[in-house]
């Protein structure tokens, strides 16, 4: 930890326009502010899958895991089961997240694991040069689909819902503002945090018009508490046309997570010698 | 009489693993140590199951071709098992479901009589086993009271009333060796583990390894012992990484499907140095093959799983103690120089019972790694004389902690700097230098038999047992390698010495443990597979070494 | 001047790899063969991108320490390479960016005038270049022509204005050779695969594979072929065994990582007989280690992956037309043996382009199994002499057709049969016995140089380029196994000889190919080996072999 | 293909009592039916995990793909892809195809490929003993679990819906006629169809007494063509508390598959040697 704050002086490689510059200040400063309100440092644990989104991890000055393509939130879950005092964050790619590793996130949502997943959703596979992802709209000519893709995106929002995630937002990268204070309260949500961000990728999906065109920010008449209303209004995009694109905090409950599930009644400790003399005793 | 063997077969459901189970620890009040084999297909309910215990004065891994006690629940038992039966053979079955010679009880009368419910059939055929094998009814009382956790009444009064229709054929000595805990292979490994310091144990159920996370799902029920059975087994290993880099000892267990899906982890594990112990249990293959028979046919896939170099730690152990021994090794060893470790079982070990001399005084305590320092200028992977980085684990004050699977600088940040990837590559090769040189230390490689004989088995993992027994027999020497990597060259030559012939026995096709020694200047001069799924018998691997040219 | 070497280099983004392209096309227009080595970092703008091209009389599959030629687009290519300059070099660079003695040209002025986008810059110095190198205006007009498909006339003005700065330094002779295609090792795979009858091709991004993937779909849009890119790797060789399950033949393309994911795949393809060709791109690892650097460091990964023991093809193509030979080959052997087969490749060979000589006549056909016959009594796993099982595929007229990972019967069906199991264990091995005297008629092992030298290299895959080049100057002989799995032990101890000494070159840190070669008896008396991503250059080789004692 | 029908001689080796005879007759019937009404048999393919609901591959006299598990629908998948005139279904386990293999399940769903994927939901693992699943109830007590899981289960209708699958319907092994109905509908029905069977396993958990208390069949009023109502109906009960359990078709609607969408036009075919030729002279 050199004292030059949250970013490292590793040589930073996105491209220039890249929407990944405002998630990392946007995290930053959620990070800084929750460092501020009392959380040290080294409680803090940054996990990232791989594409352009993980570089995060070298760039961010934090505790990091630098894991592998699709497979942050396992990571993430099992550092938060081993210590609950960790406060453990995980940026993640579109393809990362969707597509080779969504199962995970699935089950994260599920069990409730106290953990935020940002999912830098630039709907393109960036640091491969551009195949269609997950949330790619039909047609899209990636690479690996010159003529056009075969089939529509989904929505990660009605997933996520479904799996019963516990705070789910969106965000977008030409919104800062917003973009930082989803994560920031992702962050300070006791339970499984998911937030969709929409990532502009300057060199293979520039979508920062559309994005300028019809991102709004979900007024006061939103209730966090609705399931329906969450669901409905995650409904209103579906990935795919041009329509109003909302971002904000979707849903946001409480129920217990898995940590406090999993946590021992105290006074159960025993000895390992002890435990391992009673076992042999019992199987003689 | 100085062995006895027992088969007692029935279907799936009827309990025939627990009464196994409790013939075993009967042999083990008398004084004797106990193996017991367990036969089952992959079905739930029917099918043929079937555990042949045999006890001896001396250690035993191993059955033979004929039992002395056949305990037929049903037809099929003994339908299945005649060529198991000689002249000398006593026949105890179920007379309602079994037409045979020898002491016939009819079950479901007695069972009938007390009220008591189908499946402790077992319990009055035990009962009938023990009148005729000589063996007192307070030896049973004592056996079933300790091992029977439900009806634990009834199932004595059936027990007795076959005790009383049965009557003696022969009379079990009675040694006055103080009797020995009966340990699976994987309670063994589990045990072995959790003397190593295990924190951790994370699993998705595979065959033969689902009773591991079964024993420590209840171990961890009781005590500090955090066992978690996710979705997937790449989850599994992601998250025993994920554990690994707060510092918690952690292992996974599996086989080989499930195996295949951690070896991307693995590879991680072997960048990002953070260790793990993956207990892998071998069945049959390719695939999903025969789920519940064994095989040796993963080492060489054992060995290199994963893409890229890096250094690994792989046991075979042969019996429960090995597996309790190296077993908690391999926790300590992995988790000092930071590298992944294998424990390579197979169904035989893991599924099978062996009396369990406890091996704990024998364990050396690996010196752990000292921590790193604190602090700001912390570096996760410091380039140091034997490639071990001093540790540290989140949250540590001030201290940034950064894992990374990329090719990284000492600091954990990405690099592609052509010096800084060599320079780790060589880091890392010194690792595996350094833990070799910590297992010149150890017990690498096992010895039986005669030491200067002019024929010897090479052998590995569960066959060892077999191997041991017929290498007496025969005045033959046997050499079981038990760490397979760093694969101790030098102790196997040593031991091996320059005989006549040297016989690789192994449970598979293509002769995995012959190609390894290959590598490393050894050659065989003939081989005994076996590759049906079912272990050697002694008397059939007997048969199979004098048929070697 | 038979030889002559060029260096391009910018920021990612700029295009260096197409104007590497196009300045070899212009050798190929002067009758000369051509090798193209790219070298990049694992991010999309900025950095630092170059290419090395090479030409010469010969063919070429390496490059040298230094250039003839060094085109700078940036101040970095001057400084980075600095190394690679000689009293010889000529520099060629942006004046506006670069400070250097050479030909200076102010591009971004030069694009101004021209109304150019900045990419256009490459054109600028490849005509600066075209004219130091007394490359005639109409090859290069004409190379442009062919390669450039958007702003063509833009690209050729600014391509002369490059050219009437310059002033000549040499003339590069002119031979009257035809042009030769110039094929990336990806493309070259590809054809191959076509060649051999691909009809799928499946597989989920990963470098250096990636570019096959796009390559391959281009040819989907308009042909025949089925090309999919699905969630995730696991799916990849799932559903190429799908789709094999009907009969179309499908490849799949990986890198380690990926390959990993597949291996369950892999062993399911071993048991339950449905061919699949796996093209596995190996890069520097362990695990994501660094992407877009190069290694050979997969090799024992890629013939033990997977649990269980079964046939499987592995080869490694060392240049373009071994790539396509061999690529048509293993689909083709794939499909005869319903095996699955490797085709491990690497970095320098998937991204480096080759001049490329049409080696289709030299493509033995291989005799295709003939179809089992329909009905009722078909057996898609009917036990035969060679192992191999007369396939038929859904949907086929009154006939059922039933494929399975679990040990099964002839008919397909579950079994768990000890004698049964055998049995199909052993059809398995006949299998892999008939695919290895088919081999035995191929041309599995390459040599060059000396074949009666007292000291021969091994090495494999794409060293061989540099290898051979390498022991021509040094009076050594080449022997490249091309053929990994089954191992073409007689051909290499053939080809090898008795010489004093044998040197094992390889891009490793553990000497892999030398560890397989010890398995066969075959000993290396000395080893050089390379572990930092970057593939040896000619000059470095030879000075590594001079100081192996 | 004997000609004993549909059922082969292999030994059955399920538990008396199992669910799984139940959904084994429910699909011959229904696959019967599809044979009658002229779909010759060589066109069915079944492709089946691994669990004891997978040895379905063994029992019916049909194509078939006994692949590993977790791994059904991939291979479905690209059985259907390769040959569309094929009709493609899949048993797979709860374990199988919520746990292991979940993300292809959502793939599936989203491609809208034209397959049948019958989940065997017995709500625990079977061949491996009794295990919890994804969709047992929290608190179950399996042999990973002596203590009871830590998590809720999800809801797998509700995923399915969220992912896009065209077809949605839950059968009960209670209820064998209304199972044949919604199996048989599946299987007609064009694009991703799923049916989620509440399966009773006998030896480890045997729910028939809650089925049978809490099943009913959705009626005549039910829209199947409503999404929003399809998605409130699947929410009725949530896999863990005890509450009215319908069974029938949930949601059904049309889209093209990917199928029909990866269709080439016709007359793009080339020979293999002409295509090489063109390719190699575009690169001189
Ligand atoms: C198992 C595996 N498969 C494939 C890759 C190659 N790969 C690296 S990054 C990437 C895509 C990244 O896309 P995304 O997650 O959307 O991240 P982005 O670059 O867009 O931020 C892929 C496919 C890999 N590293 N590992
Ligand atoms: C990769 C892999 N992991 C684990 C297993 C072991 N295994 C076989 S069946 C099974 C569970 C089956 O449960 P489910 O899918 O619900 O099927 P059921 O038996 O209940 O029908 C498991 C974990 C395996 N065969 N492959
Ligand atoms: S490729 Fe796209 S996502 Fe990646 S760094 Fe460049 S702009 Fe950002
Ligand atoms: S264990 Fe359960 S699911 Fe499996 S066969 Fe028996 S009753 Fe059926
Ligand atoms: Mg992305
Ligand atoms: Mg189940």
């Amino acid at each position: 930890m050199t004292d030059r704050g949250l970013i490292t002086d590793a040589q930073n490689t996105w491209c220039p326009g890249c929407g990944n510059f405002v998630i990392q200040f946007a995290l930053r400063d959620a990070i800084q502010s929750v460092i501020d309100s009392g959380i040290e440092r080294e409680r803090i644990v940054l996990v990232t899958g791989i594409g352009c989104h993980a570089k995060m991890a070298d760039y961010l000055n934090v505790n990091s895991f630098y894991s592998i393509h699709g497979r942050t939130v396992p990571v993430a879950t099992a550092i938060k089961m081993a210590r609950p005092d960790l406060t453990v964050i995980c940026c993640a790619g579109d393809g990362d997240a969707y597509a080779e590793g969504l199962d995970h996130l699935v089950f994260a949502a599920k069990r409730n694991s106290d953990i935020t997943v940002i999912v830098h959703n630039n709907r393109v596979y960036g640091l491969t040069t551009g195949q269609y992802t997950p949330t790619s709209p039909l047609g899209f000519r990636g690479r690996s689909t010159p003529g056009g893709t075969r089939e529509e995106p989904f929505n990660p929002l009605e997933i996520m819902l479904s799996s019963g995630a516990t705070y789910v937002a969106r965000g977008c990268t030409r919104r800062k503002k917003n973009l930082e204070k989803v994560i920031g309260e992702g962050i300070r949500h006791r339970g499984f945090a998911f937030i969709d961000v929409l990532q502009v990728c300057a060199s293979y999906f520039n979508l920062s018009d559309v994005y300028d065109r019809h991102v709004y920010e979900l007024g006061e008449g939103h209730r966090e508490d609705n399931f329906s209303g969450a669901f409905e209004k995650a409904r209103e995009w579906d990935y795919n046309s041009e329509s109003p694109i909302s971002i904000g905090i979707f849903y946001r409950t409480l129920r217990p997570t898995l940590e406090e599930r999993m946590e021992k009644p105290p006074g159960q400790i025993m000895n390992r010698p002890a435990l391992i003399t009673k076992i042999l005793e019992s199987r003689t | 009489m100085d062995e006895i063997s027992v088969l007692i077969g029935g279907r799936a459901g009827d309990g025939i693993n627990s009464a196994g189970l409790i013939v075993a620890h009967l042999f083990s009040q008398l004084g004797y140590q106990a193996y017991m084999y367990f036969d089952y297909p992959s079905l739930i309910k029917g099918g043929h199951n079937f555990t042949i215990i045999r006890a001896s004065r001396q250690k035993v891994g191993a059955f033979r071709a004929k039992v002395d006690f056949l305990l037929a629940l049903n037809q099929d038992c003994l339908d299945l098992h005649t060529a198991r039966i000689d002249a000398k053979t006593v026949v105890i079955c179920d007379s309602s479901r079994v037409r045979a010679e020898g002491i016939c009880i009819p079950i479901p009368d007695i069972l009938k009589e007390e009220h008591a419910p189908p499946v402790m059939g077992n319990s009055c055929i035990i009962g009938a086993f023990a009148r005729a094998a000589g063996i007192g009814w307070e030896v049973v009382e004592k056996v079933l009271t300790q091992n029977i956790r439900k009806g634990l009444d009834q199932n004595k009064k059936v027990a007795r009333r076959g005790f009383d229709m049965a009557r003696g054929y022969v009379t079990v000595p009675v040694h006055d060796s103080p009797p020995l805990p009966l340990l699976s292979g994987n309670e063994a490994i589990g045990l072995g583990l959790l003397h190593g310091g295990l924190e951790a144990y994370i699993a998705y159920p595979m065959t033969p390894t689902s009773n591991l996370l079964h024993f420590l799902a209840e171990v961890g029920e009781g005590g500090d012992l955090l066992v978690f059975h996710p979705e997937n087994e790449i989850a599994v290993i992601l998250m025993a990484l994920g554990m690994g880099y707060t510092g918690k000892k952690t292992a996974v267990g599996t086989s080989g499907g499930g195996f295949c899906l951690m070896t991307e982890g693995l590879s991680l594990s072997g960048m990002n140095e953070i260790p793990v112990v993956v207990v892998l249990g071998q069945r049959a293959g390719p695939s999903t093959g025969m789920p519940t028979y064994t095989a040796q046919s993963d080492l060489h896939f054992a060995l290199h799983a994963g893409q890229g170099e890096f250094p690994r730690l792989v046991v075979a152990p042969g019996d429960a103690e090995q597996a309790f021994f190296w077993s908690s090794l391999s926790l300590q060893l992995a988790w000092k120089f930071q590298v992944p470790a294998i424990i390579l079982c197979d169904k035989t070990l893991c599924e099978g019972y062996y009396s369990f001399s406890d091996p704990r005084e024998t364990i050396p305590t690996i010196q752990p790694q000292p921590p790193g320092i604190p602090g700001t200028s912390y570096l996760r992977y410091k380039v140091t004389d034997d490639g071990v980085t001093p540790p540290l684990y989140p949250p540590t004050k001030e201290t940034v902690i950064k894992v990374n699977g990329y090719t990284h600088d000492e600091a954990g940040i990405t690099t592609e700097k052509a010096e800084l990837a060599a320079l780790m590559v060589e880091k890392r090769v010194r690792k595996g230098m350094a833990l070799e040189r910590e297992l010149a230390l150890l017990p690498t490689v096992s010895r039986y038999g005669d030491p200067g004989a002019d024929s010897m088995i090479v052998c590995w993992g569960s066959v060892a047992g077999v191997c041991r027994e017929v290498a007496d027999s025969l005045g033959m020497g046997v050499v079981q390698p038990v760490v397979l990597a760093p694969f101790p060259k030098d102790g196997v030559k040593a031991v091996l010495g320059n005989p006549e012939r040297v016989l690789v026995v192994e449970e598979n096709a293509c002769g995995q443990m012959e190609m390894l020694l290959a590598c490393h200047g050894i050659r065989a001069s003939g081989r005994v597979h076996k590759y049906d799924g079912r272990p050697f018998t002694v008397e059939e691997l007997k048969e199979r070494i004098a048929g070697v040219p």
